[in-house]
């Protein structure tokens, strides 16, 4: 498995941001999304591989390749988070107002910055277009040491200037600096009050212990799907059913049937799992989640039809 | 239990076990004979089955509803196909696949051709199960003979017998060595169910005539037990007796929400049932009904049927899995919503009274279709 | 739609990749040498199956270094903007969160933004995140300098942009706008007024104009209570009443059986729909504060859109998040009340019908019939022209069901059902949509009559039966379908 | 002094389905038994006539739990359950686990439980 990270690597890992848009103001779920390319290859390499959601420019007309952002499930935000992976940043709302806000209060600030970084990315262009232009030039021999300076410049300037490329950018200049009014163990806190369950993440966590990359499920009839490596390359192995009361839930057998029988047509078992403990109880906001953490211990079962009756 | 084409259309003639009089003679509108003869026949006739279907019901908390009798169990298969044969896959055809299986049918072992090697083998093992079992009893016999001091003369006659069964099986062995010879020549050796070699296991099919034992039993569903007791006059049991039987082994007194599941699943099934469908068990495919539009024997299902309480509702994935399902064996999904619209104290009070058509009619049925939708097959 | 690169081939593996969306191999090498950005993504071979599990081989980890290239080489090569000569720029108006654009110009003005009162052109906050995504326009806010004296143009990132969504809730939607939007279909919001609205109802439905269908309005309304009918009936339903009846024939039978248990019956024609729409506003008592809503109308792909007056939407779309605590899954009430909402081409309407239906002819659009609107307008002519072409073709290619023998055409509407909306379900980033229709098993008969009772008299004449003529095509035997005349 | 439900009716129904359905030999009921709610447990061993999955090396013994579903009943099938049976019924290191589960309408349907994550059949 070539994701494996061992506790001392973490150190080398720059935690990356992950934005949560969180509006206090409406009971929602939450989503987080990472918008830094870079923090989405470094997010992969530890079997974080989340879902890309955002249009490809260059393949504008389908949904099978997508760009930024990055989605990831609650359960990968608090992995992340317990381990010391990410930061978050929250977009607490109302949102707009507060981006709003800060804008108009460092328009000035901004305004220069980003004439600075256009004109920047400008030059850079106007460097290139200039360079292969005349490799072009060369290559017909037609460059002499006159045109090579001033002239051609001039013929060419306003075909240049209106070919430059105005980039819009992914990562944002504006937020980098954006007050930060929530911590976050209170978003970690909504975070596991307002999706999905405690107990799910526990089978999250268990299943990344054990190597498995994880991904949304509910398309394939459960909370999560599991690879044994990066989905570009493997197919994944297991249906994970939502967590279930391990002492008081029954399996229920219509599902349990279902799912063998999807699970012999597409080779993935289906596998059904809860957490024993004493602590039985949702955590509040208040609970230590790390130490909660340790008191569960997950049982799963791996069910496929048994090939006859 | 071979079926010629003819036969085939004749057998599943009738849609229910309950048959319309169609036996009526001609009515010729200008002879008044005709006219008193109809009617004498009318008078007679009933729609009524002749003698009701005898019910076993076993097990506790999980109630099992059997019909035992060989002609009973196809009378319910051929009559709106209901039941399930607990040794089958629908059909209760256990019996004449084992007969076929062990060559107890001597019409299927007269072709020589059609033997394998196995078989032969299979056989040899079976007929000396047989025979040792047949010794065993004229032992035994035998014994009580002697301790009840029987005559030399019945001791003598039994031991005759024990002697010609021994010439019996000692021939066809020899009989079954020129077959063998025949069978390896022509070396067929295939898999399958009728295939597999007798085991010692098998002893305990035959009977104390040679015949083998029927094992399996028709198994009704709940609620195709309350449909042949309730809405048609078929089984030998009355519905009150049923329903509490089907709750026996509740914890006290049997209160609505033990009694809800069974309530909804029945208006479904009676739903479907009394609109001409073929309603049989939707386990397969992870659902609670198939609705056929004749039989099993006919056609696909072409729907699967998810029946649910009104008030219902489930995480995503349970729909979804419920949708990959069907969906990948071409069939529609329809989630059944049954509605309550009396209270649960009015449920109760015509459970007291036995008015269990007043309690059915008092649930609605609303139905949804449920399937996936790809946007990119549905642009134009 | 604006020309950025759009491969045949990408569209068609996402089709189908759609259609059986298990694992969707995702070979980013393909849309690596579609983004016209030369690079070594593009010279990656063409990779084989996924592979079972890891096994620790140098191959497999060459594979994999490889596909995650491609991948990341595509994302940062591929990114959005324009050249400045067809640049076009979005301003963003944070009072009313849509955005300005000054000099609108592109294929995308078509079928999304409107003038504003000011005959501004305007863009909805979803449209101009999706074109800025596409780059189709580049995104600014305009904000006063210090002393006020002028504004500042500032560019906005993606990100940016996303910090904008007053909501979760709206995120999604905004995901599932654009999934729909990059297939090339037409969406607008339902709570959109910048374009003139068609509705299969009448604008008032008044009583008195309810009254006009008098005639039919009992014969309608009375299916509709027929659990009350129902309640009545089970005093004489006594295990069949053999002692009392006997029955001649197996559809006697039936119909004595399939009268206990009531059941909803689904609106099947135009004057149902609208008596059923009808009811639903007489009874004020919906509570529909919780209840699972309408967000989007959808038109499917289409060139001659006027998008002034779109007409009636192809579908109707419902949001549904299902990480979400706060929110279940919808239940049969939720179900009912869409239901209950919808106005959109009712394709069912067609399943009585030799020839499509005409929707300018059976719709009102700003209070008037269709037509009469589409007259009113200036480019009457040629919208006329236009619809009627595209009805034309459709026409051709679609075979009406009217004219498939009747147990196919039974088959066919137990398989449609009837009134219908698309839920949109997202989990996580990953969007799956569902077709819930309304179904109605209780309209329709299937059982098998055996031949050899039709020699017999019907011992109730009275009873009126009307041979549907439902044959189901048996080989060997004919099947009929009786229905009763409900009375 | 609650009721001790009885089992054997179902076990004999599992064993006639294994052993002349499905022609498995050497179908026994175990004499181990796990005490649950109310119930006996015991579980039965036997062999099917060939190999049941590819990744099987041989034909080999297979111990099956019969457990009832029904229509109108919710099921008892837990994973403490599962994890008691495991524990107490089966042989260390047992592969797997044989689900047998009755249905009310006359099919018995057999699933392999394996205890854990198990990786699906490569073939």
């Amino acid at each position: 498995m070539e994701t494996t990270v061992v506790e001392g690597e973490r150190k080398d890992f720059e935690p990356v941001t992950i934005n949560i848009l969180i509006n206090k103001d409406e009971q929602s779920t939450i989503s987080a999304l990472v918008f830094d390319l870079e923090d989405i290859k470094k997010l992969r390499q530890i079997g974080i591989c989340g879902i890309l959601t955002g249009t490809l420019p260059s393949a504008s007309q389908q949904n099978t390749f997508l760009s930024i952002p990055l989605r990831l499930m609650v359960e990968e935000v608090l992995w992340l988070h317990f381990n010391g992976y990410c930061h978050l940043r929250p977009l607490n709302g109302p949102i707009s107002q507060n981006v709003v806000d800060t804008i108009k209060t460092r328009a000035e600030d901004l305004y220069t910055t980003s004439i600075a970084r256009i004109e920047f990315l400008y030059e850079l262009q106007r460097q290139y277009k200039r360079e292969e232009h005349l490799k072009k030039l060369e290559k017909l021999g037609l460059l002499n040491k006159n045109v090579k300076e001033g002239q051609e410049d001039n013929l060419n300037s306003k075909l240049l200037e209106s070919s430059l490329f105005v980039q819009t950018s992914n990562a944002s200049s504006i937020l980098q600096d954006f007050s930060m009014q929530l911590d976050d163990k209170f978003i970690i806190n909504w975070l596991i009050s307002n999706s999905s369950s405690w107990n799910n993440y526990l089978l999250f966590k268990s299943l990344k212990d054990q190597k498995y990359i994880l991904a949304p499920g509910s398309r394939f009839g459960g909370k999560f799907i599991a690879y044994p490596g990066d989905p570009l390359r493997y197919h994944s192995h297991l249906t994970v059913q939502n967590a279930i009361d391990y002492y008081n839930e029954p399996i229920d057998m219509l599902s349990l049937i279902r799912g063998s029988r999807l699970g012999t047509t597409v080779k993935k078992l289906w596998v059904v799992g809860g957490v024993k403990g004493d602590i039985e109880e949702e955590p509040s906001t208040e609970v230590d989640s790390t130490s909660k953490e340790k008191n569960g211990r997950v049982s799963f079962f791996s069910i496929e039809w048994a090939a006859f009756g | 239990m071979a079926k010629g084409s003819r036969q085939y259309s004749l057998r599943y003639k009738y849609p229910l076990p309950i048959h319309p009089i169609d036996d009526l003679p001609p009515l010729i509108l200008h002879n008044p004979i005709s006219w008193a003869y109809w009617i004498y026949k009318y008078i007679r006739s009933s729609n009524n089955v002749k003698d009701k279907i005898h019910v076993d019901i076993i097990g506790n908390r999980y109630p099992r509803i059997l019909v035992k009798d060989d002609v009973q169990m196809l009378y319910l298969w051929d009559n709106g196909f209901f039941g399930t044969g607990q040794l089958s896959r629908s059909e209760p055809t256990w019996k004449s696949r084992t007969e076929a299986r062990l060559d107890a049918d001597d019409s299927i072992a007269a072709d020589k051709s059609q033997l394998t090697l196995e078989k032969v083998t299979q056989r040899r093992r079976l007929q000396r199960l047989e025979f040792k079992k047949m010794r065993e009893q004229l032992e035994n016999q035998l014994l009580q003979l002697r301790r009840s001091g029987g005559s030399k003369e019945q001791e003598y006659a039994l031991l005759e017998r024990e002697r010609e069964a021994l010439r019996d099986f000692k021939a066809q062995q020899s009989f079954h060595d020129e077959l063998d010879n025949v069978a390896t020549d022509e070396g067929q050796i295939n898999g399958g169910e009728n295939e597999i070699s007798v085991r010692e296991e098998d002893s305990e099919l035959i009977d104390g005539n040679g015949n083998i034992k029927q094992l399996e039993a028709l198994e009704l569903m709940p609620v195709e037990a309350i449909f042949l007791t309730f809405a048609l006059p078929v089984l030998d049991i009355d519905m009150s007796s049923l329903f509490t039987r089907l709750h026996a082994y509740s914890s006290g007194d049997i209160e609505y929400k033990n009694i809800h599941n069974l309530m909804i699943q029945y208006v479904s099934y009676h739903h479907y049932r009394s609109h001409g469908w073929c309603v049989r068990s939707g386990i397969k495919f992870g659902c609670d009904y198939l609705l056929y539009k004749r039989g099993p024997p006919f056609q696909h299902a072409e729907f699967c049927i998810v029946t649910m309480d009104a008030h219902t509702t489930k995480d995503y994935t349970w729909y979804s899995s419920i949708a990959r399902v069907c969906g990948g064996a071409r069939k529609t999904l329809v989630l059944c919503y049954v509605e309550r619209l009396i209270s649960e104290e009015k449920v109760m009070a015509l459970l007291n009274k036995r008015d269990y058509a007043g309690i059915f009619s008092s649930y609605k049925i609303n139905e949804v279709t449920y399937k996936r939708w790809v946007p990119g097959k549905n642009r134009d | 739609m604006k020309g950025t690169a759009n491969p045949q081939k990408v569209k068609d593996e996402a089709i189908d990749s759609d259609l059986d969306d298990d694992e969707i191999v995702q070979d980013w090498s393909e849309v690596a040498k579609l983004a016209h950005t030369n690079n070594a993504a593009a010279l990656i071979p063409k990779r084989g199956e996924k592979d079972y599990e890891p096994d620790g081989t140098d191959i497999q980890k060459l594979l994999l270094h490889q596909a995650q290239k491609a991948m990341f080489d595509t994302l940062s090569h591929s990114i959005a903007g324009s050249v400045l000569k067809s640049l076009v720029k979005a301003y963003y108006i944070p009072d009313n969160h849509n955005a300005l654009l000054p000099h609108p110009k592109g294929n995308f003005m078509q079928t999304m933004g409107r003038m504003n009162s000011n005959g501004q052109f305007t863009l909805s906050f979803h449209e101009f995140v999706y074109l800025a995504e596409r780059g189709t326009v580049s995104p600014y806010i305009l904000v006063p300098n210090s002393d006020g004296s002028k504004k500042l143009e500032i560019p906005l990132s993606i990100q940016d942009l996303y910090a904008l969504f007053k909501s979760q809730q709206d995120l999604d939607k905004f995901a599932i706008y654009a999934q729909l939007k990059r297939l090339g279909f037409i969406v607008m919001e339902t709570k959109d007024n910048s374009y003139d609205k068609s509705s299969i109802y009448p604008p008032t439905l008044s009583h008195n104009k309810i009254l006009r269908f008098n005639s039919t309005y009992q014969s309608i309304i009375a299916p509709f209570k027929i659990w009350r009918t129902s309640l009545f009936n089970h005093l004489v339903y006594n295990s069949l009443g053999l002692l009392t009846s006997k029955y001649t024939t197996s559809p006697q039978i039936y119909e004595t059986l399939n009268k206990l248990v009531p059941y909803t019956k689904a609106p099947k024609t135009l004057e149902e729909l609208r008596i059923s729409r009808f009811n639903v506003l007489q009874s004020t008592t919906t509570n529909n504060t919780n209840l699972l809503s309408l967000t989007f109308n959808v038109w499917k792909p289409q060139t001659n859109f006027k998008k002034k007056s779109p007409g009636l939407p192809d579908y109707q779309v419902a949001v549904y998040n299902k990480n979400d605590n706060n929110v279940k899954f919808p239940t049969y009430k939720d179900f009912q009340n869409i239901f209950n909402n919808l106005d959109y081409k009712f394709e069912f309407l067609n399943y009585s019908r030799q020839d499509e239906i005409s929707w300018e002819d059976v719709s009102f659009t700003n209070g008037v019939p269709t037509n009469t609107y589409l007259s009113n307008l200036k480019s009457k002519a040629q919208q006329k022209k236009s619809s009627d072409n595209d009805n034309n073709t459709k026409k051709k290619k679609k075979r009406a069901l009217k004219t498939f023998p009747p147990h196919v055409q039974q088959l066919r509407r137990l398989k449609a059902g009837y009134r219908s909306f698309l839920l949109a379900i997202m989990d996580d980033g990953i969007i799956s949509f569902v077709k819930i229709a309304e179904e109605d098993f209780g309209s329709e008969n299937v059982w098998y009559v055996p031949t050899a009772t039709t020699n017999n008299i019907n011992s109730r004449a009275s009873n009126k039966i009307k041979n549907n003529n439902h044959g189901n095509g048996d080989r060997k035997t004919r099947t009929t379908i009786v229905e009763k005349s409900k009375i | 002094m609650s009721a001790v439900y009885n089992r054997s009716e179902i076990e004999e129904l599992v064993r006639n389905n294994l052993l002349q359905f499905h022609l498995w030999t050497e179908v026994t009921v175990a004499t181990e038994t796990l005490s649950w709610k109310e119930s006996n447990i015991r579980l039965l061993t036997g062999r099917p006539p060939h190999k049941l999955s590819n990744d099987d090396e041989d034909v080999m013994t297979e111990y099956v739990l019969p457990v009832e579903m029904s229509q109108y009943k919710t099921s008892y099938l837990t994973l403490e359950f599962l994890d008691k049976i495991f524990d107490n019924l089966c042989p260390e290191n047992t592969k797997r686990l044989t689900l047998a589960i009755i249905n009310d309408d006359g099919t018995t349907v057999f699933y392999f439980v394996y205890k854990g994550i198990h990786k699906p059949k490569k073939n």
